[in-house]
């Protein structure tokens, strides 16, 4: 079934543009692979469009996939080579996270399932057919009602028509659909506006209408809810109404450092600081709600100077937060991550909540009617209670779909063990995971870029899920799986496809018209029953009533779990691109790590790579040490997709797991283990990397010393490409080097020349710690210098001047004496060690406009040129010039903040002109003289927000 | 049959030198072969200064003409923007106009040498002529 | 005694040399045409490899090669000092050095060579350095340093060669008067059928002059533009313009130590005490001693400039070669360069061979280090601390250098063997003169 | 000449009386003093370390051709204390410094002072002592005139680093110093050929001989136009290069902003293009007349530069600059007509050739 078919199908003549694209319908008769004419050398063709759904996590944003036509071992076919996001998307609005980017690894990645496979009588796994694997199921099924043993259905977060069908599937299968399983499962949230809103549901949060953010623990602009919808937002609100967000938490985070202001806290102080803030507020009465006095009376009362000994707080930053929350017209706090992932976490959330609705909370920030689609979605007590049903051997067949709990899961033994205590194991899933491995029947799945569906982000939206290619390997979606298992038990002759019946369901909800209108957008705005949120006061009284504020912080050395920008969960750990890319925070590609706070490091003498030995409770586990600046003494962070920790307490009430690991002992073992820190020093002592600081300008002597030049600067007509980057709104999430990779065929070296210092990236982040306070970052990637130090040496011309200001680079011509690259000020040039080439099927996804580079030559980044070819080629065919904004390049296009801006620095009109020539504006090593072409606006400083 | 004489010791061979000069035969005549070169020879057979000089400055001089010329032609011929630098940075191409001066020059001068003194000389290679160390004085007889 | 005499002495013992050779020569011959081969296949390897088989990375893109080139070049100027400079200069103790110091120069040049070549990422288009018409129009980079690197290097060797040569050709045309049979042959067709003849002298001497006068500016230029591949660029303790000055110091430095390290076993060897004095090593230790106290100046000079006003970067990068990384290098460096030599004060060690030879090594280590540390240094931390990196040398560059140092003794060991290592006809002429 | 015959006193009160008459003009013509001073001082202190060094070199590689000048040229050595307290005045007029405001570790006015002064007095001393050995022809001389070179390098590199670079603060050229140094040299050597000149033309001492001197003097001179063009090429050829904006600004001073850009010309004229071409043919090395022109031409061009380095950063008093460099060639010439008997206070007996 493809994609023509599907559209006449739809009713819709193939000839009409679906996708605001010339190639689109080009495209459709490509989907039928076939073998290419003699002149094979021709095959650039303008690239298709489709709208489609990221699905690398929950959250759900809009894509848009460009595939290009290419010949793929002598066979011409479309592949998607590039991600987007959808511009104007109500969930990511054009961008896209670095994951997303970096999901077609996962499309063409070697290790997925082929095949669907069987468990046969030796337990090995064999190929075996789809009918077969089907009447094996269904025959288990009934035996296993037969016995009297409930059949389950466990999968991960599952939205939109799927959710439906899945719901149908098993009342016609008779089995049990079990609350779904995500590690990040935010259960506190929800159990906390449950008890204050009688709304157990994680609300849509609108940071786009407040004017004061203050996130507690929350790491928005990483993995929480949806980081990029918040990047977005946040960016929004600060130019909409001068948003300041401030920063609460007891580590530190890649969010803390990005907030305008970042407060450490003490452990599980946070609640005190909650209650604290709802006290005060109250009695100044500053609140734009009062609390009912059941409830206000039940609320601990600390002094000022109690609580800042308990949160570690200084008066005058409570008094500041106080004065925030009372001149704030539309304030918004949020809680989560490692601040509700712990003991009294569900404390600190109904604080929160209720510090919501009393600083004023309307539906345009806290708002539930759009709640996050997070109510299927089960907690840890599920889990449990899954574990008891198998400890019991109740569990006949169990279906195990897009999920991992065998990895994700303390106890993992444990929980293998427990699984065998059922007839069939039936696992759907893309890759072989240690939970496919206990499996007897393992169901390929089809990647969403090679299925039909559609998700639900949140209450209100609806995105639709289109293939850009067939499927490559004899995989099938989810919903093909479950209609062809019903049909094969009805014994009907030929089962519904899924995509007839997500057809049906549109037509049926929407309309024909709407729906292809739908398809075109890619997503669908759905109107919902507004219902206000109202405090329960009962609800609220009963917790706090016997609400323990028992967990005191303590001095004993903690072990944090913290969430990982680049692995999620640890469910993007096989994009092989999430290695390549440094972490933002440590600058760390390859391999584990924990981080040791400076100041512990220095007390226990340890260095980055010293390794250390983590005892908790009886495991032993090592790591290298990665100093940690603003990291408070004796806590220690490792990443969630690292370790699992092994049994941490549960909240019997909400169901959360607490990421704080306590009682454990770190000692160093003596090694050194090698790792590759791309950073080579985290310090920048004004080089002019950072805007210089006013009070000790270095360059002093510039005044009296003319700046003098030795030859007058070279023209430029028409153009001149430029760039401003605004560190004030860049938010270190790092998706511009994802895209940078993906656009421009950018090398995947690995550890080994990682560690020889090698990495590939044209683009990087640079952490700088400024004295101890906080970490500024800037973005570095080639500064298209006017007076370029790299041109003048190379003995070939294989890079040169181009009249646009571009620095270009000729890669045929180059024979790699890497003189350039040495006398580059900013080191931005990479050279090909090796050949460096994608492994098949990988390989798939190079973007033919880009050549790939063999060994031996130096390459960089030239902003996208690629992209400025074709706009002016476009431009040229109109006969005029190329317009501000028509192009933008990768990293640009991407970025959720809108950091960085491309254009003509010769259009005096262009938005980068205008930011060139702010007087925020400077340029990195200036004093040089190589006169760059991208021009930087730092970060504000925290102290104009006080 | 050209008269030789043949002598042991420098001193010997360049009064005997001096006195055939002396003795009215011309400079023209006399052909010495010596082990070492002996400037005071020179000196006695009033010998001009070799027209080497010429060769070595026509090298030189076309060694710095097309220096300076090709640089520059081959920059114009496509011009191409480096650093900001000139498209003739002359600072830059005086380098390469100085080796290509030195290269001519020696070279130049080297072929100069074998044109002047004729080597080689095949017929000097096949039968090598051998004075060992001594010094030989050779007076083309009359009538040749 | 009279002349004649004197000057059939001092032909059979300089031509002893080119006797039957003992086992011991064809030992030593086989070990460095095994290392040279060992190294062309290291060669081999990493062309098909690529780069990535060398230590170099990110930061440092020049490492070992660079080194070994800039080494080999400083190695071969001595050999013009020796021959052209202090010819102009009339010093009568050239003539003891100057045909193994012109030799050496010769195969110095050409390993040197070989080493920008080893170092491209794409060294079969090496050709493409080398302005040729061709259909892609396109020619070479004139402003590059690297460019005129091409012109020096080969301009110095094509001179160097001639220069040599023209030495040469009376002196082979005494070896064909001893020898016999085929050689006899080869000899006679290199000495073009040289006669001694007053024509021939005559030209031959203003030739002489005139190579001179151009190989003492040519020597010059040739590590001036070496220095600039560096000074050109404007990476802290790279770009400096004392540059030049001290790299040609530094060149003529490394290759008197060269010379005194090839020219005291040959003496030992062939016997020529009698031709090669002590007072002759005196004066090559005083040339030494001087270009040690020129590059120890420029050493001074560096640092304390580096410090003189608020030069972040120059400063930090000074201290960084002090104290950084790679100071112990640095150290062995001052050692061998600045303060080992600085004994050469006194004359009786100017005038103990052996002191002499000890010394002579040291700075062939000190200076090699020179080099290494400069260029690696300075690309290790520049101006953007995140791009700061390490750099160590690999197997293969190691083996490399070794194979370079195989070529330049192979062929060293053939031209003992083959040619007069002494400027015999010079030798007469200056007898003549007492 | 022969009024000019002094004796010692007398020499050295003249000396005292000039010194004092320069002081002196720095009182008068107060404006742009500053500059006048350190013009008059990197000027001469070059000739006369120059001269000596001259000699010296001839003496550590005995090569013998400056043999019959070393007398002429070691008469100017007591010159080199007569400079040394001419420098103490500069204290006065540190002001003409951008630094003298923030001083800092390495340029501040007494270290500054101490140090300039100490280093030309040993210079002093090395050379008297250096002269002395070499008359006498001891075997030490050798070791004397190395370690009088020694010295002189150092002492020309603060000159320049110092008293001229500094005014240029915080721009740092490493060549400077070597540039000096060679250049006292060179002025060294056209000063030799100038007496070597007049020698030859007033027939005085042994033609041969001083013909082949004046040869030697001459190619020497023109391989030193070659080592001069060399130096002042690597430092412009680097900075050119570079580009880098703190740099660049000495040479775009110098190069590209009227009266300066002319004497910028003027001085690669003078002190290459001119001695290089006009000593280039074997023949011109021995005429006389011709070597003369060249020698002051070259002497010129080393003036002209010095005023070149100074004059963009301190204003010059164009009367006392030219009242001075007047009395202070007088002084030159008093001591050249004076030398045997400076000599023989040198503690020599009248050497002969």
């Amino acid at each position: 079934m493809d994609r023509r078919n599907f559209l006449k199908l739809l009713g819709i003549s193939s000839g009409t543009a679906l996708i605001s694209s010339c190639g689109v319908d080009k495209a459709n008769e490509k989907i039928i692979p076939y073998v290419i004419p003699p002149e094979e050398d021709i095959f650039v063709g303008n690239p298709a469009y489709f709208t489609t759904t990221c699905t690398e996590c929950p959250a759900n944003c809009g894509m848009q996939v460009t595939a290009n036509e290419k010949v793929y071992h002598d066979v011409r076919n479309i592949f998607p080579t590039k991600l987007e996001g959808i511009a104007g998307h109500p969930v990511n609005d054009g961008a896209l996270c670095m994951r997303g980017q970096a999901s077609l690894f996962r499309l063409y990645h070697p290790d997925r399932i082929k095949r669907p496979m069987m468990r046969d009588g030796d337990g090995n796994f064999r190929v075996t057919t789809w009918k077969e694997a089907y009447a094996k199921i269904i025959v288990e099924l009934a035996a296993a009602t037969g016995e009297g043993k409930r059949n389950m259905y466990f999968s991960g977060r599952t939205t939109g028509t799927m959710s439906g069908l899945t719901d149908d599937f098993c009342k016609e299968m008779s089995v049990e659909r079990l609350p779904e399983f995500e590690v990040f499962s935010h259960a506190n949230l929800k159990k906390a506006n449950d008890i204050v809103f009688n709304r157990p549901e994680i609300p849509h949060y609108r940071i786009e209408n407040a004017d004061f953010l203050l996130t507690v623990g929350a790491d928005v602009v990483e993995t929480f809810m949806n980081p990029v919808a918040s990047a977005n937002h946040i960016q929004k609100a600060k130019d909409k109404n001068n948003l300041s967000w401030y920063h609460i938490e007891p580590a530190v985070s890649l969010t803390g450092v990005q907030a305008s202001k970042r407060f450490a806290i003490k452990l599980h102080s946070e609640v005190y600081l909650l209650a604290f803030l709802l006290q005060s507020l109250s009695q100044q009465n500053s609140l734009k709600k009062s609390l009912p006095a059941r409830i206000s009376r039940l609320i601990p009362d600390y002094s000022i100077t109690v609580i800042a000994e308990r949160t570690g707080l200084s008066e005058e930053n409570l008094r500041l937060l106080l004065s925030r929350f009372a001149n704030a017209k539309t304030p918004l706090i949020i809680a989560g991550g490692v601040s509700t992932a712990q003991e009294n976490g569900l404390e600190t959330a109904v604080f929160a909540a209720l510090l919501q609705w009393a600083t004023g909370m309307t539906d345009n920030t806290v708002d539930f009617d759009h709640a996050e689609n997070y109510g299927s979605v089960g907690s840890m007590l599920d889990v449990r209670k899954l574990e008891d049903s198998l400890k019991n051997k109740q569990v006949g067949v169990l279906f195990i779909s897009r999920t991992d709990p065998v990895t994700y899961l303390p106890e993992a033994e444990q929980f293998v063990e427990l699984m065998k205590n059922t007839r069939l194991r039936v696992a759907l899933s893309d890759f072989m995971t240690s939970t496919v491995q206990e499996c007897d029947i393992v169901l390929p799945l089809s990647h969403s870029l090679e299925a039909w569906g559609d998700a639900a982000p949140r209450k209100g939206i609806r995105n639709v899920i289109q293939p850009a290619i067939e499927p490559q390997y004899d995989t099938r979606s989810e919903g093909d799986i479950l209609l062809q298992i019903m049909a094969q038990k009805s014994g009907a002759a030929s089962a519904q496809f899924y995509n007839d019946y997500l057809i049906d369901k549109w037509h049926s909800l929407y309309g024909e018209g709407e729906t292809v209108g739908m398809l075109e957008r890619g997503y669908r705005e759905e109107p919902v029953p507004s219902l206000p949120a109202i405090l329960s006061g009962d609800g609220t009284e009963a917790f706090l009533k016997n609400a323990g504020f028992v967990v005191e912080s303590s001095d004993k050395p903690v072990l944090v779990i913290t969430p990982s920008i680049r692995a999620y969960d640890g469910r993007s750990k096989v994009l092989p691109l999430m290695s390549e890319i440094p972490d933002p925070l440590t600058t760390i590609t390859y391999g584990e790590w924990i981080s040791v706070s400076d100041k512990t490091a220095k007390k226990m003498g340890w260095k980055d790579r010293d390794e250390v030995a983590v005892e908790l409770n009886g495991v032993s586990l090592k790591f290298p040490v990665k100093v940690q600046h603003l990291l408070p003494e004796n806590i220690y962070m490792v990443q969630r997709d690292l370790i699992y920790p092994q049994a941490t307490p549960v909240d019997s009430r909400s169901g959360e797991e607490s990421w704080y690991v306590k009682d454990i002992s770190v000692n160093a073992t003596g090694n050194h283990i090698p790792m590759p820190i791309m950073s080579g020093s985290m310090h920048e002592d004004n080089r002019g990397l950072l805007p210089p600081e006013e009070e000790e300008h270095p360059y002093e002597h510039k005044e009296e010393h003319p700046v003098g030049r030795m030859y007058a600067p070279h023209e430029h007509d028409n153009y001149r490409w430029g760039m401003a980057i605004d560190m004030d709104s860049c938010i270190g999430c790092s998706a511009c080097v994802a895209a940078c990779y993906v656009e421009n065929n950018l090398a995947i070296t690995g550890k080994k020349a990682h560690l020889n210092g090698r990495e590939m990236s044209w683009i990087r982040l640079e952490p700088w710690v400024k004295d101890d306070e906080t970490i500024n970052y800037d973005l570095m990637l080639c500064q298209q210098c006017d007076d370029a130090p790299c041109e003048p040496v190379c003995p070939v011309y294989a890079t040169y001047h181009s009249k646009e200001g571009l620095n270009t680079q000729v890669y045929n011509r180059c024979v790699g004496t890497r003189y350039c690259s040495n006398n580059c000020p900013y080191k931005v040039r990479r050279f090909n060690w090796f050949d460096f080439r994608l492994p098949e099927p990988w390989d798939k996804m190079y973007n033919p406009e880009v050549s790939v580079r063999t060994r031996g030559i130096m390459e960089k980044c030239t902003f996208c040129i690629q992209r400025i070819r074709h706009a002016k080629d476009k431009a040229k065919d109109e006969n005029r010039l190329v317009q501000d904004g028509e192009i933008t390049t990768a990293c640009a296009q991407t970025c959720p903040t809108n950091a960085i801006t491309f254009g003509n620095l010769m259009d005096k009109n262009s938005r980068v002109s205008k930011l060139a020539h702010s007087n925020r504006a400077y340029r990195a090593l200036e004093e040089l003289g190589t006169e760059p072409a991208v021009h930087y606006l730092p970060k504000k400083e925290s102290k104009e927000e006080a | 049959m050209n008269e030789q004489f043949v002598f042991g010791e420098k001193h010997e061979f360049l009064q005997k030198l001096k006195d055939l000069v002396k003795g009215g035969i011309s400079p023209k005549k006399i052909n010495v072969f010596t082990p070492y070169p002996v400037h005071e020879v020179e000196e006695i057979l009033k010998v001009p200064t070799s027209p080497l000089r010429f060769f070595t400055l026509l090298g030189a001089l076309s060694g710095l003409f097309f220096g300076a010329w090709f640089t520059a032609w081959t920059s114009l011929d496509w011009p191409l923007i480096g650093g900001g630098k000139p498209i003739v940075s002359v600072p830059a191409f005086v380098i390469v106009t100085f080796e290509l001066t030195i290269l001519f020059g020696g070279v130049i001068s080297f072929l100069g040498f074998l044109i002047l003194s004729k080597l080689p000389s095949p017929k000097r290679i096949g039968t090598p002529v051998e004075h060992g160390n001594q010094f030989v004085i050779e007076i083309q007889s009359e009538g040749k | 005694m009279k002349s004649i005499e004197y000057n059939e002495q001092l032909e059979r013992d300089v031509l002893a040399a080119l006797s039957k050779p003992s086992p011991w020569y064809w030992v030593a011959l086989v070990v460095c045409a095994l290392l040279f081969v060992t190294g062309l296949s290291l060669w081999l390897y990493q062309i098909l490899k690529g780069m990535g088989v060398s230590g170099l990375n990110n930061p440092v893109g020049w490492g070992t090669y660079i080194t070994d080139f800039v080494f080999w070049v400083g190695i071969a100027h001595s050999g013009t000092l020796i021959s052209a400079i202090l010819f102009l200069f009339r010093a009568k103790f050239r003539n003891a050095f100057n045909r193994s110091a012109e030799a050496m120069t010769v195969f110095a040049v050409m390993t040197a060579g070989l080493f920008p070549l080893i170092h491209l990422g794409r060294t079969w288009f090496f050709y493409w350095l080398f302005p040729y018409p061709n259909q892609r129009g396109l020619w070479v980079n004139f402003k590059s340093p690297l460019v005129w690197d091409v012109f020096a290097v080969s301009t110095y060797f094509t001179i160097s060669l001639i220069f040599w040569y023209t030495g040469l050709v009376p002196d082979i045309a005494i070896v064909r008067r001893y020898a016999t049979g085929f050689r006899k042959k080869i000899y006679s067709i290199f000495s073009l059928g040289w006669t001694g003849s007053l024509r021939q002298w005559w030209h031959y001497n203003r030739l002489y002059v005139f190579l001179a006068a151009f190989a003492t500016p040519l020597v010059i230029s040739v590590h001036s533009v070496v220095s600039w591949d560096f000074a050109m660029s404007i990476i802290p303790g790279w770009h400096t313009t004392i540059f030049a000055p001290y790299f040609v110091a530094g060149a003529i430095f490394s290759g008197t130590g060269m010379v005194i390290t090839l020219v005291v076993p040959m003496r030992k060897i062939f016997r020529l005490e009698k031709l090669i004095t002590i007072n002759h090593f005196e004066k090559i230790a005083q040339t030494l001693l001087f270009t040690s106290l020129i590059v120890t100046y420029s050493y001074i000079v560096e640092f304390g400039l580096a410090f003189y006003g608020h030069h972040q970067f120059e400063a930090a990068h000074f201290t960084y070669r002090l104290l950084g990384d790679y100071q112990v290098l640095y150290w062995i460096m001052l050692f061998g360069n600045s303060l080992l030599p600085l004994t050469l004060f006194v004359r009786k060690l100017r005038r103990s061979i052996v002191y002499l030879f000890i010394v002579s090594i040291f700075v062939n280590i000190g200076m090699w280090l020179e080099r290494f540390v400069i260029i690696v240094t300075s690309l290790a931390k520049d101006f953007d601390p995140y791009a700061w990196g390490l750099y160590k040398p690999s197997v293969v560059e190691i083996g490399i250098t070794l194979g370079s140092f195989g070529m330049f003794f192979m062929f060293f060991l053939i031209f003992v063997k083959v040619l007069p290592v002494l400027s015999v006809t010079e030798i007469k002429e200056e007898a003549a003169h007492e | 000449m022969s009024k000019l015959q002094l004796n010692t006193f007398t020499l050295g009160i003249v000396a005292v009386i000039i010194l004092g008459i320069i002081i002196g003009l720095e009182y008068i013509f107060p404006h742009g003093s500053g500059g006048t001073l350190l013009l008059t001082l990197t000027f001469w202190i070059a000739l006369v370390q120059g001269t000596v060094a001259v000699a010296a070199a001839g003496d550590a590689t005995n090569s013998k051709w400056i043999g019959p000048l070393k007398k002429e040229l070691l008469a100017f050595h007591p010159l080199i204390l007569f400079m040394a307290f001419l420098f103490l005045f500069l204290g006065l007029k540190m002001d003409v410094f951008p630094w003298f405001e923030n001083q800092n570790r390495w340029l501040n006015t007494p270290f500054f002072l101490t140090r300039n002064f100490v280093l030309l007095v040993i210079s002093y001393f090395l050379a008297r002592f250096y002269a002395k050995a070499t008359l006498r022809n001891s075997p030490n001389k050798g070791n004397l005139a190395v370690l009088y070179l020694f010295f002189f390098v150092f002492s020309e590199s603060l000159v320049a680093f110092d008293w001229v670079m500094s005014l240029e603060y915080p721009w740092v050229s490493t060549l400077f110093g070597g540039i000096f140094f060679m250049e006292s040299f060179y002025a060294g050597l056209a000063i030799a050929a100038l007496i070597a000149a007049y020698y030859v033309k007033n027939g005085i001492e042994d033609q041969t001989v001083m013909t082949k001197v004046l040869r030697d003097t001459a190619t020497f001179t023109f391989g030193f136009s070659l080592a001069w063009a060399g130096l002042f090429y690597s430092q412009f050829l680097v900075i050119w290069y570079g580009n880098l904006p703190e740099e660049t600004s000495y040479l775009v001073r110098r190069m590209h902003y009227s009266p300066y850009d002319i004497l910028f010309y003027l001085s690669i004229f003078l002190l290459f293009i001119a001695p290089f071409v006009g000593l280039i043919s074997k023949r011109a090395k021995v005429i006389p007349n011709w070597v003369r022109m060249i020698a002051l031409v070259v002497l010129a061009g080393v003036f002209i530069e010095r005023i070149l380095f100074i004059l963009p950063d301190a204003s010059m008093n164009v009367f006392s600059a030219i009242l001075e460099t007047v009395l202070m060639g007088f002084l030159l010439l008093l001591f050249f007509v004076n030398r045997e008997r400076v000599m023989g206070y040198a503690g020599t007996e009248r050497s002969d050739r």
